[in-house]
């Protein structure tokens, strides 16, 4: 079949704003979006840029707005899209070439949240011991691969860039409840904030857009919860 | 610009950044450079899980866990190398945990364990659990967990930095220079740079990128391996590189060996469960150079599906129950790249280029070595994918690689802090970068009618893996041979048309594509040149292992005219060589 | 731009005040849930706006009772949209602009009060 | 951006509820002033109670109580999740819950207020 594709190009060294290519690509019902990119790159226009590695939905290299939609561009076949397909970048992050944005302030908020565990206990010869159901506790965060599909996807964050997003919230609830951890105290204290969870409307963009299937409004409500027993 | 540190990690996956992370902790001023994002590297698809005889489940003991790797390994491997693989395996594990790892635990709060293929209890008497895994997602929590120490503990990262060239002070690695930084160039700008340091590390990963059907990311071309290569340092038992039975049809994405772990069968056009013929006794889960052979071939007699090339994994018969809670990624991959429901449908499947064994040669303490001597390269070092050690010998087993990312990663950061302690930092070299930016100049402003640098990538991949796959024969090596010389020469004439200097990732393409062909060349050669058939490597010419002629390891040196091979002793401790049944 | 990467945001300092807000918003939400719909039913179904003079109102009020509970609805409406608005402001405005509106609705959230509280006070409508 | 990204239902009531909170808003602070100023002065007051009483009137009164139920309805369902977050794996079901009861009371409550316009 015969695929109108259309991508937002911006090129900083020659274009003044982004544009509209539309590029007619023969595919495959089961091909991958990131197939006719890479596609249109080999045939129609070496100068396409993005990023790809895995190819297969675990590097979180490849988000970007598909069909008005955040996805993974390695995870969506054109069948599920229909013939005309339209791809642009990750909105609400700053575009640096076509469909490849500044990832430095997504992952600077990351890491503002302590994203590694905290246990300043002398360490066991052995391993800690957790039960089955503590481990559960977190398990849908620890699913996470930073891919900013959603925290990109969230109204509150184009309103104001500021805000610690989804993804990092996500990691946060990670060590958060790992019963292992004795760090929760100060990530409480660095997400009670303007730009933290409290900005979160429950507007499920997030939900909607993570490719690992996250329950991500859960979690960030299970942490303002937290906040909320903590002072109360 | 020039940046001095005392330590250079190139590559965040597993092996880089736990080398990272000890230099930090020794105070070691340590530079990450990476390509990608750290949590973009490969290390994140291992599914499986990480080896360790930690017996938490049943007994289990380092030596046994040596012994299948030996035997795995078809004796290729360097027996002292597997000693310190096994042993060191429990404390990086457990340390691991420590770290943070969410591990799944058993019901009395144990790291959980499961069967892999190949790893047995009483030396080869029957499975045991020794897989310590995270659900499906072992990898990813590895990437994860190392990263998030890394970050705690202040390691600098150069994110979307591609190394382009290796910096040697007195002289190249041959006439005994020592490491002095390497050149990268910043992907967001083109700007070259110049990184200068006591001890480099090079943990870039495989190289799976220059076969058609492959499980490894776009981004796996090699080139810490081929940079190497380029500077004389020769690359270790090439030709050994792992297809895995079960990848997905024509793309090649992993369908987890768990699979066929579960009890999941490989059947043919006729229905028939094939493996019968060939390993009675393990059945589907015999090593995987013997089912990616079997599955072969089912395929030339004609038994593939339709005819076609390719063979159908069944799980239909364990139940929605197991497929959906066990096999959560492989029924989600199924369903999303193949459009198959494997709860009612088989899984057309297709062995898939996994792993490269073979790679840059070190020693146990992951220093690089130039020659049958295993004389070092002083302040360069190599961990990981890219390494060779060699603990996985002529096969890898499942959950191998990742146990070799950690130890390895880990004595390669600690050896390299000791290095680094006692040497001076090299002096600024005049001119560093002016090699490669001539060498990227001339692709970027050849005029645009020269050759496309995807048209050679996919010719290259269709030689490789039509001719330098699961089986091969001198005749199929002596083309594969000249066709990689008429590519290599295709691509002295490549051109682009991306002027830009701001992530011109055509540029980047066609040099990584460069990287290929070297790795390639040097695979075709050391594949021809070994009459013998042993683990992944299947002469059909020679279908027996020879011990006496071939029980060494290959070193390919880049010459002018193609590779010269010459050959290294393999390091035997405890375990002589016998026939390889399971 | 650093050229490597580092922690991003400074550190927070107005946890308490947001916290507060936000919880506010919850409580006052459930609040208004029974006042705001009961003073609309009462208002419309109860009496029909058509049928009313003003007389109505007065006779309502003659009730202390009904005057305290107007009132509560007062400072419960007021309160919680101040806090709404001052998000929907906090959303899309920064800097001087955001000081600006957010004087001006405090302002108008005074007037609207005190205006409000003299009315519910001291309305004293005579029917003509 | 906001139109330009399709978002399903939780936009789509987080967008109603912020557009009926301002709304609502806007109202409270009309309704204040006009009681006040009708506060000293019954004719004025009568003149007000006839807008009300008169088809515009009852058309946005309407419009008010809609966005009233809606928001307080949307806000409910907030709450929930906000105290019990294992309900956001609901939040569609709770949102097309929450129109069944918009419907329910509504409904009936827009015909009340609409049917003198009509002459009854
Ligand atoms: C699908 C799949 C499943 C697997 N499952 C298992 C399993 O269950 N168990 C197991 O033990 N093994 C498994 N393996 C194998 C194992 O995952 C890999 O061998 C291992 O992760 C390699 O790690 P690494 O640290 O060497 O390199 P990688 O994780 O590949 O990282 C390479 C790094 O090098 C960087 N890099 C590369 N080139 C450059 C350059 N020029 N400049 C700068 N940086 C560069 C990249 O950015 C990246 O950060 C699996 C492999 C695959 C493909
Ligand atoms: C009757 C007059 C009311 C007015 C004027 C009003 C106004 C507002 C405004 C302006 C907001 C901010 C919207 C936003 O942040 O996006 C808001 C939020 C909210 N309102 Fe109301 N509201 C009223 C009644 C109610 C009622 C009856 C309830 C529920 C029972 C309610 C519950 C909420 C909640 C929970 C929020 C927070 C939403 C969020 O943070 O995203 N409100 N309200
Ligand atoms: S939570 Fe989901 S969408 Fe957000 S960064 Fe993680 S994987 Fe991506
Ligand atoms: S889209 Fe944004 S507002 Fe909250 S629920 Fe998700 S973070
Ligand atoms: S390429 Fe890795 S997630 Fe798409």
């Amino acid at each position: 079949m015969n695929v109108d594709l259309r991508i937002l190009r911006y090129d900083p060294e020659r274009d003044k704003a982004p544009h509209w290519e539309t590029y007619a690509v023969a595919a495959d019902p089961m091909d991958r979006v990131l197939d006719l990119l890479i596609k249109v790159k080999a045939e129609n226009d070496g100068s396409l840029s993005f990023r790809r590695s895995c190819g297969h939905g675990i590097c979180g290299s490849d988000a970007m707005l598909i069909n008005s939609r955040n996805r993974l561009a390695c995870r969506i076949r054109v069948d599920q899209l229909g013939k005309k397909i339209s791809v642009a970048p990750l909105p609400g992050l700053p575009v640096v070439k076509d469909l490849i944005v500044e990832m430095s302030g997504f992952f600077g908020k990351y890491r503002s949240v302590k994203p590694y565990l905290i246990n300043d206990q002398p360490e066991p010869e052995r391993e800690r011991l957790q039960t089955q159901k503590d481990r559960a506790r977190y398990d849908d965060t620890t699913k996470c691969i930073l891919c900013a599909a959603c925290t990109s996807a969230c109204p509150s964050f184009w309103a104001r860039p500021e805000y610690v997003g989804p993804a990092a919230i996500v990691q946060a609830h990670r060590f958060i409840f790992d019963s292992r951890d004795e760090g929760a105290a100060e990530r409480l204290e660095i997400l009670a904030d303007e730009n933290g969870v409290w900005r979160c409307r429950t507007i499920f963009n997030c939900v909607d857009a993570c490719p690992r299937g996250i329950n991500i409004t859960r979690a960030i409500l299970e942490v303002s919860s937290a906040i909320v027993g903590r002072r109360g | 610009m020039d940046y001095p540190f005392d330590a250079i990690v190139v590559g965040a996956g597993g092996a880089g950044l736990w080398a990272a992370l000890e230099l930090a902790r020794e105070g070691v001023n340590t530079a990450v450079l990476t390509k990608l994002y750290p949590t973009r590297s490969h290390t994140g698809t291992a599914q499986g899980g990480v080896c360790a005889a930690l017996g938490n489940l049943e007994e289990d003991h380092w030596e046994w866990h040596m012994f299948d790797t030996v035997k795995g390994g078809d004796y290729l491997v360097d027996q002292d190398a597997a000693e310190v693989l096994a042993r060191e395996a429990i404390e990086t594990v457990i340390e691991l945990e420590h770290m943070g790892l969410p591990f799944n635990r058993t019901p009395d709060g144990k790291i959980d364990q499961r069967r892999f293929g190949g790893h047995t209890s009483n030396y080869g008497e029957a499975p045991v659990r020794r897989a310590c895994f995270a659900a499906d997602r072992t990898g990813h929590m590895i990437l994860q967990t190392l990263y998030q120490q890394c970050i705690k503990h202040g390691v600098k990262f150069f994110d979307e930095f591609g190394v382009v060239d290796l910096l040697f002070e007195g002289g190249e690695p041959d006439a005994g220079g020592r490491a002095a930084g390497v050149v990268a160039q910043r992907l967001a700008d083109g700007q070259l740079h110049t990184f200068r340091a006591k001890a480099v590390l090079l943990a870039t990963g495989g190289f799976g990128r220059m076969f058609r059907i492959t499980s490894n990311a776009h981004s796996l071309t090699g080139d810490g391996v081929a940079l190497c290569y380029r500077h004389g340092i020769p690359l270790q038992d090439m030709e050994f590189f792992q297809f895995h039975p079960t990848g997905i049809v024509g793309i090649g994405i992993l369908l987890s060996e768990a699979a066929r772990g579960e009890g999941g069968t490989l059947l043919n056009d006729l229905g028939e469960r094939f493996m019968e013929r060939y390993a009675p006794k393990l059945m589907e889960l015999a090593p995987r150079d013997m089912v990616s052979r079997a599955m072969y071939q089912e395929i030339r007699a004609g038994r593939g599906i339709g005819g076609k090339d390719y063979l159908y994994l069944d799980v239909r018969h364990l139940g929605r129950k197991v497929i959906e809670e066990k096999l959560p990624d492989i029924t989600d991959f199924a369903r999303i790249y193949q459009g198959v429901e494997p709860l009612t449908e088989p899984i057309p499947v297709q062995p898939t280029a996994h792993y490269a064994m073979g790679g840059i040669p070190t020693n146990v303490s992951a220093e690089v070595t130039r020659d049958e001597k295993s004389t070092v390269v002083p302040g360069l070092f190599a961990a990981g994918e890219c390494a060779c050690v060699s603990v996985h010998g002529a096969n890898r087993l499942g959950t191998n690689s990742l146990v070799d990312l950690l130890v390895f990663g880990r004595r390669a950061g600690r050896q390299m802090a000791r290095y680094a302690g006692g040497v001076e930092r090299p002096r600024p070299i005049p001119d560093a970068v002016e090699a490669v930016r001539a060498e990227l100049e001339a692709i970027r402003t050849r005029p645009s009618s020269g050759e496309s640098a995807a048209a050679i990538r996919t010719d290259l991949q269709d030689v490789m893996m039509d001719k330098v796959g699961v089986y091969r024969d001198g005749k199929m090596l002596t083309a594969a041979l000249a066709r990689v010389r008429e590519l290599e020469a295709r691509h002295d004439r490549i051109s682009i048309t991306d002027c830009g200097s701001v992530f011109n990732t055509e540029l980047i393409e066609a040099r990584e594509l460069g990287y290929l062909l070297d790795i390639a060349h040097a695979t075709v050669s050391g594949a021809l040149a070994r009459t013998e058939s042993r683990g992944a490597h299947s002469r059909e010419d020679y279908p027996e292992r020879d011990d006496k002629k071939w029980l060494k390891h290959t070193l390919a040196y880049r010459g002018t005219d193609g590779p010269t091979l010459r050959y290294k002793d393999v390091s035997i401790t405890r375990f002589e060589p016998k026939p390889r049944t399971y | 731009m650093a050229l490597y990467s580092r922690s991003g945001r400074p550190r927070p300092q107005s946890g308490g005040f947001e916290l507060a807000a936000w919880y506010y918003m919850r409580l006052s939400g459930v609040a208004l849930f029974v006042l705001a719909l009961t003073h609309f039913s009462v208002m419309h179904f109860l009496f029909d706006p058509a049928q009313e003079k003003s007389g109505f109102i007065s006779a309502r009020w003659d009730d202390i009772a009904i005057r305290s509970f107007d009132w509560l609805f007062l400072i419960v409406v007021l309160s919680h949209a101040f806090l709404g608005i001052r998000t929907v402001t906090m959303d899309y405005l920064q800097g001087g602009r955001r000081t600006l509106a957010l004087m001006a609705l405090s302002i108008v959230g005074i007037v609207v009060f005190v205006l409000g509280t003299l009315v519910v006070m001291t309305a004293n409508i005579q029917p003509v | 951006m906001l139109l330009r990204y399709r978002g399903s239902e939780g936009m789509v009531a987080w967008a109603f509820h912020r557009i009926s909170g301002i709304a609502i808003w806007a109202f409270v602070l009309l309704h204040v002033f006009d009681i006040y100023l009708s506060g000293g002065n019954p004719s004025v007051y009568d003149d007000l109670l006839k807008f009300y009483a008169s088809p515009l009137g009852r058309i946005l009164e309407v419009l008010l109580g809609g966005a009233l139920l809606y928001h307080a309805l949307n806000g409910i369902r907030i709450l929930l999740m906000d105290f019990w977050p294992r309900l956001t794996a609901y939040h569609k079901q709770i949102w097309y819950a929450n129109w069944v009861i918009f419907a329910v009371a509504g409904v009936p409550a827009a015909i009340i207020i609409l049917k003198p316009i009509f002459g009854a």
